[in-house]
């Protein structure tokens, strides 16, 4: 019932708000709306009993024709992944809280739309049900990139919108693949799907399938080209949606899907993807030095983030899964943070070039402080989030090949490079023309700033309880190809 | 009375209907003119009416008559929605020439 | 008896129907087809199924025709030099139209039927038909009687649009 | 006692949070109060615990929580007090708060003091965990801690760019050395299963001296050691850092994180005992880099940068008294240097004060006269670096230098002159500060002054223990029992340490050859730098190659700038140019060629009605004959 209610409540509400569209001042009510979302999330997470694989199951027959049913269930990295979505959405709606009336009601109800559909990609048991919520996540972000997005935003759009549907219709015939080959009554239960036993060669094309659609969304080296444009295009709500949780959508498919279908493929095909994976995070990583503009500063630097959390899976051991799921929760909000920090000083500045900026921590302290947290937890400072889940990650990876954990290990190094970098020239110096007025961080922004550096800090001390939510799950999942390999 | 028709070989519907269809598709592909086009739709409705009824009648099943009465009904909304789009067109054209409705490729 | 009826009328919708597509005035095709349209008729009775047969009539001879014919007189287009095709397209459309006939009687040809199978003439009764289709098809009926009423209601608002835009002409006209 | 072992280091912690949430808001006293406050009582504690460990002869061990649960072992936030960490804790709270006090009186006039002293309390909780650490994590966390303080406080004065460059520089170079640390601890977890010392150390000595394993993780954790300790090749930074205020670069880039380097491989003498490759390694690069900083310490001019690169030099001889095996000598070092060398950066800070900023020597010189005090502290910290006795320097140098002598002749004589070197570029800097004339402009000779008491006092303090902090560790020679040798001796694996047995008289034999050597060097210093009063040439003379060499730092930044950071940015250009023109231009151009199909297709749409419908028809057709074919 929990599960339903979770993705009801939002749908409700954005049809609501798309009913009353056209008017403004309605932010407070969506507000309203995802801290109740918030408090059922938390409530989930308090409730969890580690000792079920899959808690709140819901389920009810849909197609029965088919064999699809709406079913929904959340295990450990679920309910996680749920958290992260329920506790980012109110700050992503209270950053567009600023006095502008740019945002009318079909913003908050897109954005409501798109919490409700990533929370049943996170729960569904079907897999049919995953890629309907798979898809319909993909059409509220559409809407608010191209809606409310910045230069070329159009043209940008439609190739993130085209490029990853291209993966989704890869997913679905892979899916649709396995469902072929389920017993005799065909269904689309994910139990069923995963228990499929397909000869090697097939499994090679169903997992290829799911790894491009898969490595669109992280997005992995090479299927990553839509990403730092559709970042520096999006409205900053829309970039901490995609970075914060939708890319969290094709981590959690591979865990899901990928890895259990077709493990024996996996087990081979680890090095390839390996490879992929940390020549994207070192490639991300260098390529991020350079950048001029802080936007596209941070979309390379979550690339390379989330290379590092791709390579970790692939690594398949208690440790790297561990720190992967943790990594993707800590980056979740590091990333939305930075997206923050970029919106802050682009509202203020009209600017995002670096080089137009300086001497912001001389005008605004507070703000300093909090970008200066939010990049070492993204830099992995101990007892910030980012390190728990690097830690569990490097961990894993020297396990695999102590050598690749040193390659990978290379990023935390560059990663330090560039982001103190852009700290240094946006903060530090004397201000310029254009950040001389620089207002310090209002009480509204406050509001998100507090709780960020709150989480960014509690995640980094006290990271036991996630961590052992999630660890029957990954469990699991070592389990399940222990015994299909 | 009508207990004792002899029924006809399948074989026979099915080619006196193969030929009125074919008919039809002829004078849909010969015409230009609209009204004999939607006129040759309806006779290729008619003869795969015709089979459906005949081979209702073989298998001794009520659902080709069934469907008959369907086709029926969609091909009279049909002619009714073709018509009045026939219509505006001449209106708007004075001529109901098949080829002039290239316009409507937008 | 029964072969030479259903001989007769094959052969006098075939007739018709070709004579379709001869005929040079529209309203001779009109006619033609309703003669077609009865032959099949005639051989719904043969196949003892005369609820269709009645209905076809009404249907095709008394409503559809009769609204071809109508059209016809109101737009007046009764006229014999109306364009044709070239005789390339018309040949052309001849050729597909019988490798189209070739290809479906060989395909049917294949076919193995028996024809054994007893007849149960009942089926095509009035009081049988209603019934399957009150039982078995009631849902399709009703979605049917919708799709109907959408189509009126498409066909008048496709006609009554021009006159909307009559309207407006008369409007602006006045206004100047 | 578990209580207070965790309150050490929450102390500076919950002081850092007050003064970091009210920054703008306390008044100066308040902020004195409570910054140094918390150290000192910090600092008591740590003395508490300092004799109980002592006459307990066991370690405190207190788990705070369960930090990071992992597959195999859980890694507690805990703190160990045993003798090495109670004797670092001394150094660090008891330093540590005597700087702060002269801060209060060095930084008052500055707009950032709330945030400074923030900072500090801050470095003070890191440092705290770092050496209280019970596992190698926790140890990592201050490890990563003391450098995040560094570049906050290297980059304190954030207006000037240079100054955030060298704070960015410290960062990433220490990052280099962390990842070396993490890969070590890695290696560490892969074979032992845990990061806890206990049970890490319980394991190593069930292995083989020379185990490979072992080389490779000691190698790794001492990657991180030559990042955090300034070691070649990841030295450069530390000349830089003097960017930061005087009692930083006191505290933190002398006394104590420096050090922190030191620490970690006296905490893992387990494992460093079995792999003797590593400890060669390691005196090798530690005596290269006494030498080589020593090399650049004589021709520079700033007077921090001087010390700055005897801080090196100074690394350099405890890591060589590590890679002998004087794992005591070391950390004597390590102690006496933290007294002398606080003493000397202070009082270098002080002459700054005096100097209304200037930092070149060449523009000071007899400044006797106008800063009594601090001519007196620095006379005493220079003596004491120089090794001669009974000055602290001396005893601990001589450890080293014993055991050099033991087992290596050629890095004891090494060791000599680099000794050497070091006794001419203090007095050299002496010399030139304090002796002759002054050179300055008129303005900063109007304005010199004495520092106030809040300055004054910690030096003397300080200089009291440079004289008379070698008394802990008198050797057998003088009669003394090695008292610090015995506290740390627990510490030790059994059946591994390294005994010196060198004969009296050969050991009094070595130290007459340092000491007058030493003794020599400052008579030529007093000789050029007095007597002649030579003063060096401005910076853009012409020099000899070698000396030119010397003064430009062997050219090291600008062959790390050719080597590293130039092919980085360019790598990161060309990389940036594939991404948009190969991989982002093979995406779009998969789009476009769908778009260009799509436009060569189009006139197949003609439009007209009859086309399609005899098209439809024969494809129809074609598809009956296809079903019929099959």
């Amino acid at each position: 019932m929990l599960t339903i209610s979770l993705i009801l409540l939002p749908l409700i509400a954005s049809l609501i708000l798309f009913a009353l569209n056209g008017r403004k001042e309605l932010h407070y009510w969506a507000l309203g709306v995802s801290i109740a979302e918030l408090a059922l999330g938390v409530a989930a997470v308090v409730g969890f009993d580690k000792g079920i694989a899959l808690n709140y199951l819901f389920d009810m027959p849909w197609i029965t024709s088919m064999g699809i049913r709406f079913s929904l269930g959340m295990s450990g990295i679920s309910v996680l992944l749920v958290l992260l979505t329920v506790a980012l959405v109110p700050l992503i709606i209270l950053t567009t809280v600023n006095g502008s009336t740019k945002y009318s009601a079909t913003f908050y109800g897109l954005i409501l739309l798109m919490q409700s559909a990533l929370v049943g990609v996170f729960t569904s048991s079907d897999g049919f049900l995953f890629y309907i919520f798979w898809e319909m996540a993909l059409i509220p972000i559409y809407f608010i990139c191209g809606l409310w997005g910045g230069e070329n935003k159009i043209k940008i759009t439609i190739k993130f919108f085209i490029y990853t549907m291209f993966g989704s219709l890869l997913m679905l015939a892979a899916l649709i693949w396995l469902y072929l080959h389920t017993p005799l009554s065909h269904n689309f239960n994910i139990d069923a799907l995963l228990a499929v036993q397909l000869p090697f060669n097939e499994q090679v094309l169903v997992f290829v399938a799911l790894f491009i659609a898969f490595a669109i969304k992280i997005p992995v080296f090479p299927f990553h080209s839509w990403q730092p444009n559709t970042y520096v295009v999006a409205p900053s709500a829309g970039s901490m949606l995609l970075a914060g949780i939708m890319l969290k959508m094709g981590l959690y498919g591979i865990l899901r899907f990928l890895i259990p279908s077709c493990s024996e493929v996996a087990l081979q095909y680890a090095p390839v993807v390996m490879v992929l994976a940390i020549t994207g995070l070192l490639y991300g990583s260098i390529i991020a030095i350079r950048q001029k503009e802080i936007k596209r500063l941070i979309a390379y630097s979550s690339f390379a983030h989330v290379g590092l959390i791709t390579a970790a899976i692939f690594a398949f051991n208690a440790d790297a899964l561990q720190g992967s799921v943790y990594q993707m929760i800590a980056h979740g909000f590091n990333v939305m943070a930075l997206f923050f920090v970029a919106d802050i000083i682009q509202r203020r500045t009209n600017t995002l070039q670096i080089s137009d900026l300086g001497g912001i921590a001389k005008v605004a302290p507070k703000f300093a402080i909090f970008f200066m947290i939010v990049m070492l937890g993204s830099v992995a400072l101990p007892l910030t989030n980012g390190f728990i889940g690097e830690f569990l990650m490097l961990v894993g990876l020297a396990k695999y090949s102590i050598s690749v954990a040193a390659i990978a290990g290379v990023s935390i190094v560059l990663g330090a490079v560039y982001m103190f970098w852009m700290y240094q020239r946006s903060m530090y110096g004397n201000p310029t023309t254009a950040t001389a007025n620089f207002p310090d961080l209002t009480c509204n922004e406050m509001w998100v700033a507090i709780p960020l550096i709150i989480i960014i800090i509690a995640m980094g001390v006290y990271p036991k309880p996630l961590l052992e939510i999630a660890k029957p799950a990954v469990e699991n999942i070592l389990l399940v190809m222990s015994t299909k390999y | 009375m009508v207990d004792t028709i002899q029924l006809m070989p399948i074989s026979y519907y099915l080619s006196l209907c193969s030929l009125l269809f074919a008919i039809g598709v002829v004078g849909v592909l010969i015409k230009r003119n609209a009204l004999v086009i939607f006129m040759s739709i309806e006779l290729m409705l008619n003869s795969i009416n015709l089979l459906l009824a005949a081979f209702s009648v073989y298998h001794n099943n009520a659902a080709g008559q069934i469907l008959v009465i369907f086709i029926m009904v969609v091909a009279a909304a049909e002619v009714a929605a073709g018509l009045s789009i026939l219509v505006v067109t001449y209106r708007k054209n004075n001529s109901i020439d098949m080829n002039l409705l290239n316009q409507l490729k937008g | 008896m029964e072969k030479y009826i259903f001989f007769f009328l094959s052969g006098l919708a075939v007739f018709s129907a070709l004579m379709v597509l001869i005929s040079r005035k529209p309203v001779h095709s009109v006619l033609y087809l309703i003669l077609c349209f009865f032959a099949i008729a005639g051989h719904y009775i043969l196949l003892n199924a005369q609820f269709l047969a009645v209905v076809h009539i009404i249907v095709y001879a008394g409503a559809i025709m009769v609204l071809f014919l109508f059209t016809l007189m109101m737009l007046n287009l009764n006229i014999v030099g109306e364009v044709r095709k070239s005789v390339l397209a018309r040949v052309a459309a001849v050729i597909a139209g019988g490798l189209l006939l070739v290809t479906l009687v060989a395909a049917l040809k294949g076919l193995n039927l028996s024809t054994s199978l007893s007849a149960n003439t009942q089926i095509g009764m009035t009081s049988n038909i209603g019934k399957v289709l009150f039982n078995e098809y009631m849902f399709p009926f009703e979605a049917a009687s919708i799709l109907f009423l959408s189509a009126m209601v498409g066909a008048v608002m496709i006609g009554k649009k021009e006159e909307e835009e009559e309207m407006t002409n008369v409007q602006m006209t006045n206004d100047k | 006692m578990n209580t207070l072992v965790a309150l050490v280091p929450i102390l500076p912690l919950l002081s850092f949070i007050v003064l970091g949430l009210n920054f703008k808001r306390l008044p100066k006293v308040v902020t004195s109060l409570m910054a140094c406050g918390s150290v000192l009582v910090s600092f008591v504690l740590a003395v508490v615990l300092f004799f109980h460990v002592k006459e307990a002869g066991t370690a405190v061990n207190v788990t705070l929580f369960e930090w990071l649960p992992t597959a195999s072992s859980s890694m507690g936030f805990s703190f160990v007090v045993d003798p090495i960490s109670s004797l670092m804790i001394l150094i660090v709270t008891g330093v540590g708060f005597l700087i702060h006090v002269y801060s209060i009186g060095y930084m008052f006039n500055d707009e950032g003091f709330n945030r400074f002293f923030a900072y500090m309390n801050l470095f003070v909780f890191s440092m705290l965990v770092l050496v209280l650490g019970s596992n190698y994590l926790m140890m990592f966390i201050g490890w990563e801690g003391v450098g995040l303080c560094s570049y906050l406080l290297i980059g304190f004065w954030f207006k000037n760019h240079d100054y955030n460059n060298a704070a960015k520089k410290a960062f990433i170079m220490n990052r280099i050395g962390d990842l070396g640390f993490l890969l070590g601890m890695f290696v560490l977890y892969y074979q032992f299963g845990s990061l806890d010392y206990q049970t890490v150390f319980a394991k190593a000595t069930l292995l083989e001296s020379g185990n490979m394993t072992l080389t490779i993780a000691t190698m790794l954790l001492f990657v991180g050691a030559i990042g955090k300790s300034a070691q070649i090749p990841l030295f450069t930074w530390l000349p830089d850092a003097m960017a930061g205020p005087t009692p930083v670069s006191a505290l933190i880039h002398a006394a104590t994180m420096v050090t922190a380097g030191v620490y970690m491989v006296v905490r893992s003498q387990a494992l460093f005992v079995l792999a003797p490759t590593t400890l060669m390694v390691i005196a090798i690069v530690g005596i290269i880099t006494a030498l080589f900083a020593a090399t650049i310490a004589i021709f520079q001019n700033d007077i921090k940068k001087v010390l700055a690169y005897s801080t090196v030099s100074q690394l350099g001889y405890m890591f060589v008294g590590l890679g002998m095996g004087a794992f005591t000598g070391a950390m004597f070092h390590l102690t006496t240097h933290a007294f002398f060398k606080a003493l000397l950066f202070l009082a270098a800070g002080s002459v700054i004060h005096a100097m209304s900023g200037e930092q070149d020597i060449r523009k000071m010189g007899g400044l006797r006269k106008a800063v009594p005090i601090t001519w007196l502290v620095f006379l005493i910290g220079t003596i004491a670096i120089s090794g001669i006795p009974p000055f602290s320097g001396f005893f601990s140098k001589d450890e080293i230098l014993l055991h050099a002598f033991e087992h290596n002749k050629i890095i004891w004589v090494l060791g000599i002159v680099g000794s050497l070197m070091t006794a001419f570029y203090m007095f050299r800097l002496f010399f030139l500060t304090f002796a002759g004339t002054f050179r300055g402009s008129d303005t900063q000779k109007h304005h010199l002054h004495e520092s106030p008491k809040s300055m004054t006092v910690p030096l003397a303090i300080l200089a009291i223990l440079s004289v008379f902090g070698g008394l802990i560790n008198i050797p057998g020679v003088f009669g003394g029992s090695s008292e610090l040798h015995m506290f740390l001796s627990p510490m030790y694996s059994a059946g591994k340490e390294v005994i010196v047995e060198v004969s009296h008289s050969t050991e009094i034999l070595l130290m007459i050859i340092a000491v007058l050597g030493a003794i020599a060097m400052i008579a030529f210093a007093w000789f050029r730098f007095v007597k002649m009063a030579a003063i060096p040439i401005s910076n853009d003379a012409k020099r000899p190659l070698f000396t030119n060499l010397l003064y430009h730092k062997y050219y090291i930044d600008e062959v790390y700038a050719f080597l590293i950071e130039k092919p980085m940015l360019w790598l990161s250009g060309i990389l940036h140019w594939f991404d948009v023109q190969i991989v982002d231009r093979a995406v779009n151009s998969l789009g476009n060629s769908i778009l260009w199909l799509g436009t060569k297709a189009r006139p197949l749409q003609t439009g007209n009605i009859g086309f399609y419908m005899i098209v439809m028809v024969l494809s129809i057709v074609a598809f009956m004959v296809f079903g019929l074919m099959i």
